[in-house]
């Protein structure tokens, strides 16, 4: 495991720009097509309601797909994350999914992508977050969603982020002595390697 | 894994608590991750007074093989070998949600025929599943005998399976925009007399297991679980609707051709062991029903949509899911327009179920973690990825 | 088998200790023949340690059962570590896993044999460019047979536990033992 | 005692030594057999003629194979365990009778001796489970230690049972009957040749036999080496030569549970008449005599296969379900029939009266351990929720259509 940390050098986030060589798509290019945007009747409704609702978090909504969009700062994540589940309009009692993407350039930021899903309503969006690498920290909702716990660690383990108030941010899936973000794009696929 | 020699790096452990009972210390005992009950490499750390287990700490990781690393560098062809490998006993139902993922950034739609295919390969490997879940459930409790019929009656689905895609396990069959190639002309035929076996053999573990006094003895009233704490842990599939919640993705946000089929989701309402193994016996009937329908439905036709070989999706971000046998398994894919993601996560059913694990256990006694977890019906593949 | 490469291939294996005949001081040629015996006796009676790692694990156990059913050469999984003679390495050993898979090899009394079920415990197979994933248990620990396939099917399996047997037998006809 | 007698134990003990590593070893081949039979496969079938070699390379492999003394362990106690637990197991043997008369030790008080000598397994267990000094054989040794001591008292109850019925200590006395005197009446008993002491005393027999599964750990009482849960309990580290003797004793007590099921409750050696034509009317001594032991031996397999019948069947109990089991089922039953037989033989009833008094008793307290639900019942907890071909949406919780799931009869709906 020792062999890892000279590859690697994933925590630096002063030369991500440089080693994103191993990042096989370049970023958005805009002759690129984009997918195609086609709300269902539940998703347009809450698309018209959460401005509405959340206005003073100074949130913006937008849609991918088949699904609501909702981007916010990140100092504002809890409380519009308390209101989306506990207001009954929205009734976000559900998280499926917390994940961190990894935007390389134009200055490396990551996303915070929370999916959420109301089992009362039956409606779903997603609540995007932007980060920057150099200091990637931003608050736990599993006071919210206890659900979040894992998923927070885990991003913890592969991207460096903090999440600060989470009971026991500890490495889960990776030894504790792996050096190095793995998930971060500028992390290195293996060669053939004697270990 | 004997206790002495436990190894060293093995993550963070439970701090020594002493008991309340003037001089007695708790102790530790070490599950995993060599152990016969933990499926695989799960491990988990107790704190018992006696047999009673005061915490419990799960740590998972020891299959940890980046698959999402590895997606990013595949192209999306190549990610459906990967996904094989995910939950590595319902492989094509892994590959539908990477598939429809997939299609549904094109907005491409499969021959009617090849979803349809898809649809029984789907039902048939969530019986191949429960029938591996209902043996190793009874093996957890020393009932070693179901594990070996059900193995009987899941190798005739493999057999069934290679004779489709031709291979037993790691399909590599569905592609995006159809499937590889039609299925064999006596498929049909075969299918519906593996309906029939397939039904004895769920009777007959039904008979073998579910009534049996010392069975109901060590299941029901066992890892309770509320409707309200599965829905905030993020629990999906048998687990969730064993607590009385009906959520099942087929029918909630109906995928494929699913909408088309008549079948029943059953729901429990104590939320207890029994409750998950039975809804698993009654799943894997609906599923039988759901295979009978949908090679009704069967016409000739197409198995593949006209779309390039290498599938180019457009820039955007799409997140689609199934239902697994073990869950709600979903796939968030953020493109950017090229033949490879940008960045694809994995929604892991079994990865949710067994956060839960410590909540359902603590009070119970050793015997009965074992079981807990043999109902939360994890696979390692999935949890660590 | 048919196909070119599929072969099972037979790794350098761990050596095991002297069995008492050849510890007692007894002439050569009764403890040759009593060696054989030993042999016989462990190649009909090899107990494969209950260790699943990944997606070979669920083949391994299709070769338990009733349709493959390996107890008819005699082979019973055990367990625990201390009462096998093999370890089946069924499935991707990632660096998390390295060293309980080592203790568990030293765990197992000798003589000892390790079968490296699948291409992942062989080489890393689909995931040898991982970050996390060790190319090949052999880096950790001493391989008998190496089992193709991704995962091999039960038949390999087998095969690849007569192909130890026969191992086992020649060994101690060639007096391969220390 | 003479120097005859001592050559005739001598020659008793390494004569019964070889039969019952011969019978052990040709146990283990049997429990594979049946267990593959109960599972749908062959078993072992390669190793000699239907596998009948597979023992005998599991045992010479077992003895070959390095011997591990962990470092941690209490290396006396660790050396000694399999001996405490072997030896035993191996000393009841003198007592049982193969024959009339014939035992490598007739004893008077065979009854006695049997029951205090089976006690002393547990503290090899207990042993061995400490000194290994891991704690899943710590967890495995206590388990032992606390449920072979609650299911021992039901078993000498029901054993004093015996010995009020056939008013003698004697293992020859349980086989042949014995003519008893109570107060004034005078009775011939039927002996085991004509009447099995199962139909005299049912519940006696289904308490021993229960309890008896207890005592070698058998499922579904084998919490102690439960290998999902304590991976082989007092034996997890234990290897080579060391396991083997463990492996060897639990099969020998699974023999001497059989073997005294066989000569408490089925007759032992005696056996049904043959047809005159054949034998004429007076057999020779020592034809009786190989037949009794063929018949003996032929029971106690039975019993045997019986064991492992219900191995390849149930579950495993909860130690806490295992001890309540023992302590307000078994053990206040063993009472009730330890009373029963106390008083139809003070009254002088016939002894019909037995089975006729303790059958419902045995019937009631299944009622009263299935807890009121009946044979097969199940919790009513689970219900379909029915949603019809073309329905988009999806069904409430409490939507009308669904259908209740009844217990039993759900199949094909």
């Amino acid at each position: 495991m020792t062999s890892q940390g000279s590859s690697g050098g994933g925590n630096n986030p002063s030369n991500s720009g440089a080693k994103s060589t191993s990042s096989p798509v370049k970023r958005r290019e805009p002759q690129v097509q984009r997918a195609a945007v086609a709300l269902p009747p539940e998703g347009l409704v809450l698309a018209e309601r959460l401005p509405e609702r959340l206005a003073t978090h100074k949130i913006e909504v937008g849609a991918a797909i088949d699904e609501v969009v909702c981007r916010v700062p990140a100092d504002h994540l809890v409380d519009v994350c308390r209101q989306l589940k506990d207001d009954p309009t929205f009734g976000f009692d559900y998280l499926r999914l917390l994940t961190v993407v990894d935007y390389v350039d134009p200055d490396g930021e990551f996303e915070v992508v929370y999916h959420l899903y109301s089992m009362k309503h039956r409606h779903k969006m997603m609540v995007k977050i932007r980060l920057p690498e150099r200091r990637p920290s931003i608050s736990s909702v599993t006071g919210i969603w206890r659900g979040a716990d894992w998923y927070e660690r885990e991003m913890h383990d592969l991207f460096g982020v903090e999440f600060e108030g989470h009971p026991n941010l500890v490495p889960l899936v990776l030894p504790e002595d792996f050096d190095g973000f793995p998930g971060r794009k500028n992390y290195p696929l293996n060669d053939y390697e004697e270990w | 894994m004997t206790e002495n020699a436990a190894p060293t790096n093995m993550g963070s452990t439970i701090t020594q608590v002493p008991n309340p009972e003037p001089g007695t210390v708790d102790m530790m005992v070490n599950m995993g991750p060599q152990h016969p009950a933990t499926h695989g490499v799960f491990r988990m750390e107790l704190r018992v007074d006696g047999e009673q287990i005061q915490d419990l700490v799960p740590h998972i990781g020891y299959l940890h093989r980046g698959s999402e690393k590895l997606c990013e560098h595949e192209l999306y062809s190549q990610i459906i070998t990967l996904f094989d490998r995910l939950d590595y006993v319902s492989n094509f139902n892994n590959e539908l949600v990477i598939v429809s993922a997939v299609e549904k950034l094109m907005d491409v739609a499969p021959p009617p025929r090849a979803e349809l295919i898809r649809i029984i390969m789907c039902e048939f490997n969530r019986i191949a599943s429960h029938l591996l879940f209902y043996g190793t459930f009874a093996i957890d409790m020393g009932a070693i005998t179901p594990l070996l019929y059900n193995f009987r009656d899941r190798e005739k689905i493999q057999a069934l399976f290679e004779s489709v895609s031709g291979a037993r396990m790691m399909h590599n069959y569905f592609r995006v925009g159809g499937v590889k190639e039609d299925v064999p002309d006596d498929f049909e035929s075969r299918s519906l007399a593996l309906c029939n076996e397939l039904e004895h053999g769920i009777d007959e573990t039904d008979r073998l297991l579910t009534g049996n006094e010392i069975f109901l003895e060590r299941t029901s009233g066992i890892g309770v679980i509320s409707g309200e704490d599965a829905l905030d842990w993020g629990l999906s599939g048998s687990v969730l609707r064993a607590s009385g919640v009906s959520y099942d993705v087929r029918v909630d946000e109906p995928y494929s051709r699913y909408d088309e089929l008549d079948f029943g989701i059953p729901v429990g309402s104590a939320g207890d062991c029994w409750d998950r193994f039975y809804i698993r016996i009654l799943e894997a009937r609906e599923s039988v029903s759901i295979i009978r329908q949908a090679i009704a439905l069967m016409e000739p036709g197409d198995t593949m949509a006209k779309i390039r070989r290498i599938a180019r999706p457009p820039a955007g971000e799409v997140y689609a899911h199934c239902e697994n046998p073990r869950g709600d398994l979903g796939v968030y894919i953020v493109s950017e327009g090229g033949e490879r993601p940008y960045r694809l996560k994995i929604r892991p059913p079994s990865f949710c179920n067994l956060q839960a694990l410590r909540d359902l256990t603590v009070g119970h006694y050793i015997a009965d973690a074992v079981v807990i977890l043999g109902t939360l019906d994890i696979v390692l593949g999935e949890v660590d990825r | 088998m048919a196909i070119e490469g599929m072969e099972i291939i037979e790794g350098k294996g761990n050596t095991p200790a002297q069995s008492p005949f050849q510890r007692s001081g007894v002439p050569g040629v009764i403890t040759a023949n009593a060696d054989q015996l030993v042999a016989l006796a462990r190649k009909s009676s090899m107990w494969p340690l209950t260790f699943g790692l990944a997606c070979c694990a669920i083949e391994m156990i299709s070769t338990y059962m009733p349709h493959h059913d390996v107890d008819r050469f005699g082979i019973v999984t055990w367990p625990s570590p201390r009462q096998s003679d093999v370890m089946i390495v069924a499935g991707t050993v990632v660096k998390k896993m390295a060293e309980p898979i080592k203790l568990l090899y030293e765990q197992m009394p000798d003589p000892k044999w390790v079968i490296a079920m699948g291409s992942c415990a062989t080489n890393g197979g689909p995931y040898y460019r991982s970050y996390s994933v060790v190319m090949g248990v052999d880096h950790l620990i001493p391989v008998d047979m190496y089992v193709p396939g991704c995962p091999p099917r039960p038949e390999a399996l087998m095969d690849a536990f007569l192909k130890l047997q026969d191992k086992i037998k020649l060994d101690a006809r060639e007096g391969k033992v220390d | 005692m003479s120097f005859t007698d001592i050559v005739f134990a001598f020659a008793g003990l390494f004569g019964l030594f070889f039969a019952l590593a011969v019978g052990v070893l040709s146990l283990t081949w049997l429990e594979r057999k049946t267990l593959a039979r109960i599972q749908q496969r062959a078993g072992p079938s390669v190793v000699g003629p239907h596998g009948l070699l597979q023992p005998f390379a599991d045992a010479m492999k077992l003895v070959t194979k390095e011997d591990i003394i962990p470092a941690y362990a209490d290396k006396l106690l660790f050396w000694m365990a399999p001996a405490f637990v072997a030896v035993p197991a191996f000393l009841i043997w003198l007592a049982i009778p193969f024959g009339n008369n014939i035992a490598v030790r007739v004893m008077d008080l065979g009854l006695l001796y049997v029951v205090a000598i089976s006690g002393i397994g547990v503290v090899g267990l207990l042993m061995g489970g400490w000194a290994s000094s891991s704690r899943y054989s710590m967890l495995g040794g206590l388990r032992a230690a606390a449920q072979l001591v609650s299911y021992e008292i039901p078993i000498v109850i029901v054993i004093l049972s015996i010995a009020v019925l056939v008013q003698s200590l004697s293992l020859d006395a349980v086989i042949s009957g014995n003519t008893i005197t109570i107060g004034e009446a005078t009775r011939n008993l039927p002996g085991q040749g004509l009447i099995p002491f199962a139909f005299v005393m049912p519940m006696g027999f289904v308490i021993f036999f229960i309890a008896g599964l207890a005592e070698l750990g058998r499922t579904p009482f084998d919490i102690h080496h439960a290998e999902s849960e304590v991976v082989g309990g007092p034996f997890v580290e234990y290897s080579g030569a060391h396991w083997a003797v463990f492996f060897l004793a639990e099969y020998l007590n699974t023999f001497v549970i059989s073997a005294l099921i066989v000569v408490l409750f089925f007759g032992g050696w005696s056996w049904p008449s043959p047809p005159e034509s054949i034998f004429g009317n007076e057999l020779s001594g020592m034809t009786t005599n190989l037949m009794g032991g063929a018949w003996f031996i032929f029971k106690t397999y039975i019993v045997a296969v019986t064991i492992f019948w219900i191995r390849g069947t149930y579950p495993r109990l909860r130690i806490d379900q295992l001890m309540t089991f023992a302590w307000q089922v078994l053990i206040p039953l063993s009472f009730a029939n330890f009373v029963l037989i106390a008083v139809v033989l003070f009254y002088d009833w016939p002894l019909w009266m037995m089975p006729m008094l303790s059958l419902p008793i045995l019937i009631g307290a299944a009622i009263g351990v299935q807890k009121g639900r009946g044979v097969g019942g199940r919790p009513q907890t689970v219900r379909i929720l029915r949603r019809s071909a073309g329905e988009i949406g999806r069904p409430m919780p409490n939507a009308p259509s669904s259908t209740q799931i009844s217990g039993e009869g759900q199949a094909g709906d």
